[in-house]
């Protein structure tokens, strides 16, 4: 042992998969026939093999205490021998055999605050970035605002009455860590004020050429600061993005003012009926509201039902706004249409109405 | 510690509500770490002046490695000293996210000592986060990880840690093993995921079917997803049953086959696989009744990203499809061929999505030695600004219509 | 003249076949025009050495005018004298291409007179082509040419000749007079049409109905192309009859109707007009059956163009529905702030549609004053980097949310 | 009259279209119910009032001697008092009122070598441009191939077997004339070789900054020759746009071994069913071979008849390509798929396969 600790154990990777799969999947790797939602968070895999594995679906706020956790590890004890896992969408999912089981562990899991759902056609969780909590780049929280949508559109979760599924993302700056960028609704968090240079430690603090190389629309140039290197930005240029930012500490554009949040619809990932798409922009600037942002929380569920109500079953945000048109989209939600809506960045010209394909 | 509870106002109204509330998360976490009673602290401040108060990160790690470990500073040191570091650790994640309680009780150990006892379970890169500790925790922290078996995941310019949806693990219509090719290329690309030498980031996402559950075509370099080139598996009677349940396969499933290849009697589905473009939405609405054919294996797309700056991507084909069994020899040779064209040309945080639009589609093939075929685009181009590199000359030679560099 | 005749063996290959000839035409000139004899020389020349043999044009036209004459010289003026020059000039036809014998014949008297006999009947723009003269003729034609009632059209830097399908004077679909307006643009832009002040070309094309038979939408700085806000038209025992004949009204009209709204029961047609897109497939397929609705009007788009050099654009929507009656006000006026706009702002060589692309649409709409619409757009931009032009500043003022220009 | 003759007279506009209108058309101006074709190149339309117009459409050279223009005149005042017009194609169209005189100037066309057709489901007239009987910038030339194709492709011309329309177009350089850039089959004229810059001409020929300034890839920097000012080409630059040799007659461009021919698909121009469409690039290229191009014929024929049979009813061209897809257009067509049909240009990107929608 006391050697061992001597030696400093470097690219290991990761533990292997296989030590954490439960001994019914071992047995059926690969050999699932079929799936079947039984209840809102319940679903049912069968083997080949005539094997079942149960499982439940919990809601999460992904920022997890270690407290959390164990707690997690306390019900997974519980009811399926110590197995879980955890969702590409941060959802926690307890992996039983025993059907018996699966009504007491949503009882507890009630108990805990982690109700269950988000199968089938439902919203699931919405993925997420750092916000203020870690981040320094946020132009908004991303845990608050996910709360308090969330809190809102529950029932959607905990249940599954809407056409299709329907995917909610944010991202609290345009750097979109979370792919955002094709979800049936986005929230994303936008600067609109130009960085504010500090002129006098930007020399300490960053390589000028590269300043000026990091800007997309070349709105930087160099420029002397009492007598010091510094750079300048040319303010009608500046898109917001906050690249600079990135590459250099001096160039801060979080503004309490300006900051806040923009909303997009209509994204999608999966090949199912069509193509993936991008998200498009609905709603281009809502202030920065906490703790519970309103404003947000009232947009997005305004789309989630608008979108429920209308749309055909299996179709997906996207596909529903497709098949309207986007005008009739823009009067069914009460959107205001505005210039901003308008592409003016490098393919704008392919995104104009090119044809007489028209309602009125 | 000893301080009398702190005001949160703010943030206590995020305790409401039905959904599971992060900030009790915090709460809890703060009633035994000074750290998260300081983010608390910090958090609720940010509330109220909406704005963060991070510093931009510096260059902290773990010996030897160039990533894996994110910098955080407060700018209100003083009022928050126990968040003035505030470091996240990103461990790479098993494959397919599945965990043992026993693991997940040890993972918790080590950050309840070293940390700020906050995690994200997980990021969206797919890491497990360790939120917020001091500089010279990071080494205990590395060291007692690798003794459970864990390593840190990727940040910087280097491959991300690769992530997968559970696939054949749990899940029927997975076309290729997604947690083992996920486990193999961690495993093999080690070194360039623990030391940045890239142009920029690059990720590996796999997804077993069409469906994408990992999202693989909207972020990831390459994007590895699961599919058949042979015909959809048919259970007739399901098919019946499925009628007879009440589902409108006319309206619901047929209606909506993008490639308008289903033909529904009111008895039979029939299905011109031919035309079929392996969508998976009748296999969706149908699970027991229909499955991805037999000859499985995955189309290997190229260069999706986020937008900045120059515009989000999706990836697209590169290999329409290939089969995935290990070694994946042939899949290795075509990523080191990647590698290399882009380590060697590509501009300073260029990703290869981008650097394959600067040099061009066709170039860019050209270089890393795949034939150019219909199946990676959309339609050919619309434009007539061919490159054209060669030409000819008007000596003898050329007259015989032999082509000669210029 | 009374040289010996010419030997073309490549051209005279041309001659063969069922379709018209442009050889035996350009012989037949020959052989009362040295202009029309030494074209066929020089062109049997391009034939052997598979290149042309024309000089760029100089700046050659009659007095007043800054367009209507393309100048043209050989580059083998000594070999091919009667082409050392070999003008063509753009006369601006009448509206729809109706002519009658009489008209006709003066004109080619006139070309007889002063030119090679040859034409093009039309140029792509629309105007009738008097092919090749030289620069002393131009004036003697344009007179002759004013004489009976001609005028020249438009080439540089101007209004082009504006065209039009022939419209309400032979097709039941016309949804507003196309003759008319051509004809009442031309005339209100005769000094725009004949003086160039623009950044580049202006051209004007007007279709009666979304068939769009004078291809404006592609190929025009304002395309007008008319539509209906009402009811498709129909008359239901016309219908029957289709069906009777053997139309698959299933198949061939409803289910090639990209909006789905029509539904066929076998016996009625029934169309969601609300839902309709108004492109006349299901109209053209039983013309006797269905006809536009009785509101029409026309959709003004904007901004199409040839690929050099930024690409070909198409025309896109700036007014999805107007209704065009003279005095035309209206559409004069937005059409003037459009062409001030441009003219002021507007590049060297920059046609409208390169304009909008480079200052933005939204600021487009702006200068021009005209309300952006979501008709305008296929969908909303996918990209985050808005400009935004205000923000807030600090003091008291802002943070009661007054907008302040920065 | 000898004072009017000082008179020069300007800006008088075309005539008015009235006056050529036979007295059938001013009757019945904006009244026509609904038309029928009749037999290929032969319709009827009736008008509300009961009136029948007859057209009788018969093809042309577009590039017409005054001696065949008299022609037509005759023909028209034997058949139809003198009215006639010509179409948006080119082609000739005669307007009668006695059905019984629609066969004798059938037949009166078809000796004169103007055979009727080209309405409805056929291949109409060749959209052209001027090639080398008048441009100087001309890559190939016009008339010869239009001939050539035409030659051809007669029956489709004169029948009516086709499943829909279907436009050829042709221009003779990349500055499209004619607008090729939205047919069914577009036949384009490229260069291939830089221009070859006339060093010691250009100064006195041409504005340097405007030579400079007119190259969109930034190809063309100024250079000193024999101490002249002069501009060098930086070839691998160079895409052949022939924007520099536009501006500046010393920049040529034309070179008969690199010039040639490209044929493009697909595009559309009217809303019928499917959106207006851009053209897409079938043959890269294929070398000048006058005087009948056999090579360019042959190809724009295979891609009239896969076409021809294999699409459904009303399918233009693009909706036939975007019902099978590209790949197996290639198949089918047995056009050697190469890296230049991939898009490389400002918005290449949208045009790669951004999905797994495959067939194999
Ligand atoms: C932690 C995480 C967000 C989260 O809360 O989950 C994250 C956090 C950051 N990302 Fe990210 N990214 C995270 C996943 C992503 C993803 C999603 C993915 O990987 O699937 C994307 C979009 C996909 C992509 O790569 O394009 C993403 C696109 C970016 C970008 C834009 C990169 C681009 O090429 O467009 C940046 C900016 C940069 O690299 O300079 C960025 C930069 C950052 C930085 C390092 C901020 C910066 O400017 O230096 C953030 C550090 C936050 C912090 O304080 O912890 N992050 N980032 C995710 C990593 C966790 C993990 O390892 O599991
Ligand atoms: C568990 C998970 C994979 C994982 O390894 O973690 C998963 C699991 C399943 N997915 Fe998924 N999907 C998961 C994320 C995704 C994602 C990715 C995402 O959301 O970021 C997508 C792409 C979403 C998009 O297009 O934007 C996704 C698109 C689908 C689809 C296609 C839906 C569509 O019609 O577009 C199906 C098919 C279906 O549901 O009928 C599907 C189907 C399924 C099935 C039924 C597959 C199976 O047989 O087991 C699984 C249960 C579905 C359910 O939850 O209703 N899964 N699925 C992910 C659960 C996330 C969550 O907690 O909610
Ligand atoms: C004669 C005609 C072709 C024909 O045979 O029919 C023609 C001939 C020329 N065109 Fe054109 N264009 C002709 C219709 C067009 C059209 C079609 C249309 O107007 O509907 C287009 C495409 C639509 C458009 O405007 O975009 C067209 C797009 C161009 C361009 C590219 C302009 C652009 O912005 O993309 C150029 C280059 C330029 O302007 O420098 C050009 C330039 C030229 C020049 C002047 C050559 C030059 O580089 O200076 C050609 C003179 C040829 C000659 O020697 O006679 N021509 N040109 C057409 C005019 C006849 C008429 O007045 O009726
Ligand atoms: C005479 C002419 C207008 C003119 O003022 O000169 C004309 C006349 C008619 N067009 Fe056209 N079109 C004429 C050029 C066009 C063009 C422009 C072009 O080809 O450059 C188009 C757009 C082509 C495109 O999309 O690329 C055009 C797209 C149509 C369509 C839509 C076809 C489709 O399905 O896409 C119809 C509807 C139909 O044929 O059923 C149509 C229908 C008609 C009708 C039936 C309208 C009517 O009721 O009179 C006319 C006879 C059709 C025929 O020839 O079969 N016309 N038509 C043009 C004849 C050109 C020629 O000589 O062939
Ligand atoms: S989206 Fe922006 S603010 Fe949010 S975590 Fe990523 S980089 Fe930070
Ligand atoms: S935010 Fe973006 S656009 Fe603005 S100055 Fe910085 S890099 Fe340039
Ligand atoms: S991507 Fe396909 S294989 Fe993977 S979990 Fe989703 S549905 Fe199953
Ligand atoms: S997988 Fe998609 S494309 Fe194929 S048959 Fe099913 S629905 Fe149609
Ligand atoms: S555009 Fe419409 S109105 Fe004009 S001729 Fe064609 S079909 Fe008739
Ligand atoms: S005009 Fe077109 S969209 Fe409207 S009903 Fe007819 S086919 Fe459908
Ligand atoms: S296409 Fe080019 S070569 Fe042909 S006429 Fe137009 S400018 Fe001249
Ligand atoms: S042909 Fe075009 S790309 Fe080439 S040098 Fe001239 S302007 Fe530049």
């Amino acid at each position: 042992m006391a050697e061992e600790k001597q030696k400093r154990v470097t690219d290991i990777g990761p533990p292997h998969y296989e030590k954490f799969l439960p001994p019914v999947i071992k047995e059926n790797y690969g050999k699932w026939k079929y799936h079947e939602i039984l209840k809102p968070g319940v679903m049912v895999h069968v083997s080949e093999s005539g094997a079942n594995l149960y499982t439940v679906r919990a809601s999460s706020s992904r920022l997890l205490s270690i407290d959390k956790i164990r707690k997690y590890a306390d019900l997974a004890d519980k009811y399926c021998d110590g197995y879980l896992r955890f969702t590409s969408r941060n959802n926690v999912e307890f992996l039983l055999t025993d059907k018996s089981k699966i009504d007491p562990l949503i009882q507890d899991l009630q108990v805990l605050g982690h109700p269950v759902g988000g199968m089938g056609n439902s919203i699931s969780n919405i993925v997420h970035t750092q916000g203020w909590v870690h981040c320094h780049s946020a132009a908004t929280d991303a845990s608050g605002i996910v709360k308090s949508v969330m809190d809102e559109l529950i029932e959607y979760f905990t249940e599954m009455k809407l056409p299709s599924k329907i995917r909610i993302a944010l991202a609290c700056c345009l750097n979109m860590c979370g792919a955002v960028h094709c979800s049936d609704i986005a929230i994303l968090g936008i600067h609109r004020r130009p960085p504010k240079v500090d002129k006098s430690r930007l020399k300490a603090m960053c390589e000028i050429p590269s300043v000026v190389a990091s800007c997309p629309t070349a709105a930087i140039k160099p420029a002397t600061y009492e007598g010091n290197p510094s750079v300048e930005v040319i303010e009608e240029r500046c898109m917001f993005c906050a690249n600079c930012y990135t590459v250099c500490p001096a160039m801060p554009l979080n503004d309490p003012l300006n900051d806040g949040v923009s909303i997009w619809v209509g994204g999608k990932v999966s090949n199912a009926r069509s193509e993936p798409m991008f998200s498009k922009l609905a709603i281009p600037f809502i202030p920065n509201n906490p703790p519970r942002w309103p404003e947000v929380v009232g947009a997005v569920k305004n789309l989630v039902e608008v979108w429920a109500k209308n749309a055909k079953p299996y179709e997906r945000m996207g596909e529903w706004i497709n098949r309207i048109g986007w005008p009739r989209f823009f009067e069914m939600t009460g959107i205001p249409f505005q210039k901003e809506h308008i592409d003016d960045f490098k393919h704008a010209g392919l995104t104009f109405k090119r044809s007489v394909h028209l309602t009125y | 510690m000893a301080k009398e509870k702190r005001k949160t106002p703010k943030l206590d109204e995020l305790e409401k509500g039905k959904w599971p509330s992060f900030v009790k998360e915090i709460k809890t976490a703060a009633e035994k770490n000074p750290m998260a009673e300081d983010l608390l602290g910090q958090l609720e401040r940010s509330y109220e002046e909406k704005i963060g108060h991070w510093k931009h990160g510096g260059i902290v790690g773990v010996l030897g490695y160039g990533g894996g470990v994110i910098g955080r500073y407060s700018d209100l040191p003083e009022e928050f000293p126990n968040v003035s570091h505030f470091h996240t650790l990103r461990i790479n994640h098993p494959a397919g996210w599945f965990y043992t309680s026993d693991v997940l009780r040890k993972l918790c150990d080590i950050w309840e000592k070293h940390g700020s006892g906050l995690t994200n379970m997980h990021g969206s890169t797919g890491d497990i986060i360790f939120l917020g500790t001091r500089t010279e925790e990071l080494e205990p922290v590395f060291k007692e990880l690798t003794d459970i078996g864990f390593d840190l995941g990727g940040s910087g310019s280097d491959v991300r840690t690769p992530s997968c949806c559970c696939g054949k693990a749990r899940c029927e219509w997975a076309c290729y093993d997604t947690m083992a090719l996920t486990y193999f290329l961690t495993m093999h690309y080690q070194d360039e995921l623990h030391r940045p030498a890239f142009p920029y980031k690059w990720k590996f996402k796999m997804a077993g079917c069409p469906n994408d559950c990992v999202a693989s075509i909207a972020r990831s370099d390459m994007s590895i997803i699961g599919t058949w080139r042979d015909e959809i598996q048919m259970d007739k009677e399901a098919v019946a049953e499925y009628a007879k349940s009440g589902l409108n396969i006319q309206r619901d499933v047929v209606g909506n086959c993008p490639a308008k290849c289903m033909d529904w009697d009111g008895k039979e589905i029939k299905i011109d696989n031919k035309a079929c473009v392996k969508c998976m939405h009748c296999i969706n609405t149908m699970p027991k009744a229909l499955s991805p054919g037999k000859d499985r294996g995955a189309c290997i797309l190229i260069g999706s990203k986020a937008p900045i700056v120059e515009g989000a991507l999706l990836s697209s084909v590169l290999i329409p499809f290939i089969k995935l069994e290990p070694p994946y020899t042939e899949l290795i040779d075509l990523v080191d061929r990647i590698h290399e064209v882009w380590a060697e040309n590509g501009k300073n945080r260029e990703r290869v999505g981008e650097f394959i639009q600067r040099v061009g589609m066709g170039n860019f093939l050209e270089a890393i030695e795949v034939e150019p075929i219909p199946q990676m685009i959309a339609h050919p181009r619309e434009n007539p600004y061919v490159f054209y590199e060669e030409y000819y000359e008007e000596d003898g030679e050329d007259s015989d219509g032999q082509e000669e560099e210029k």
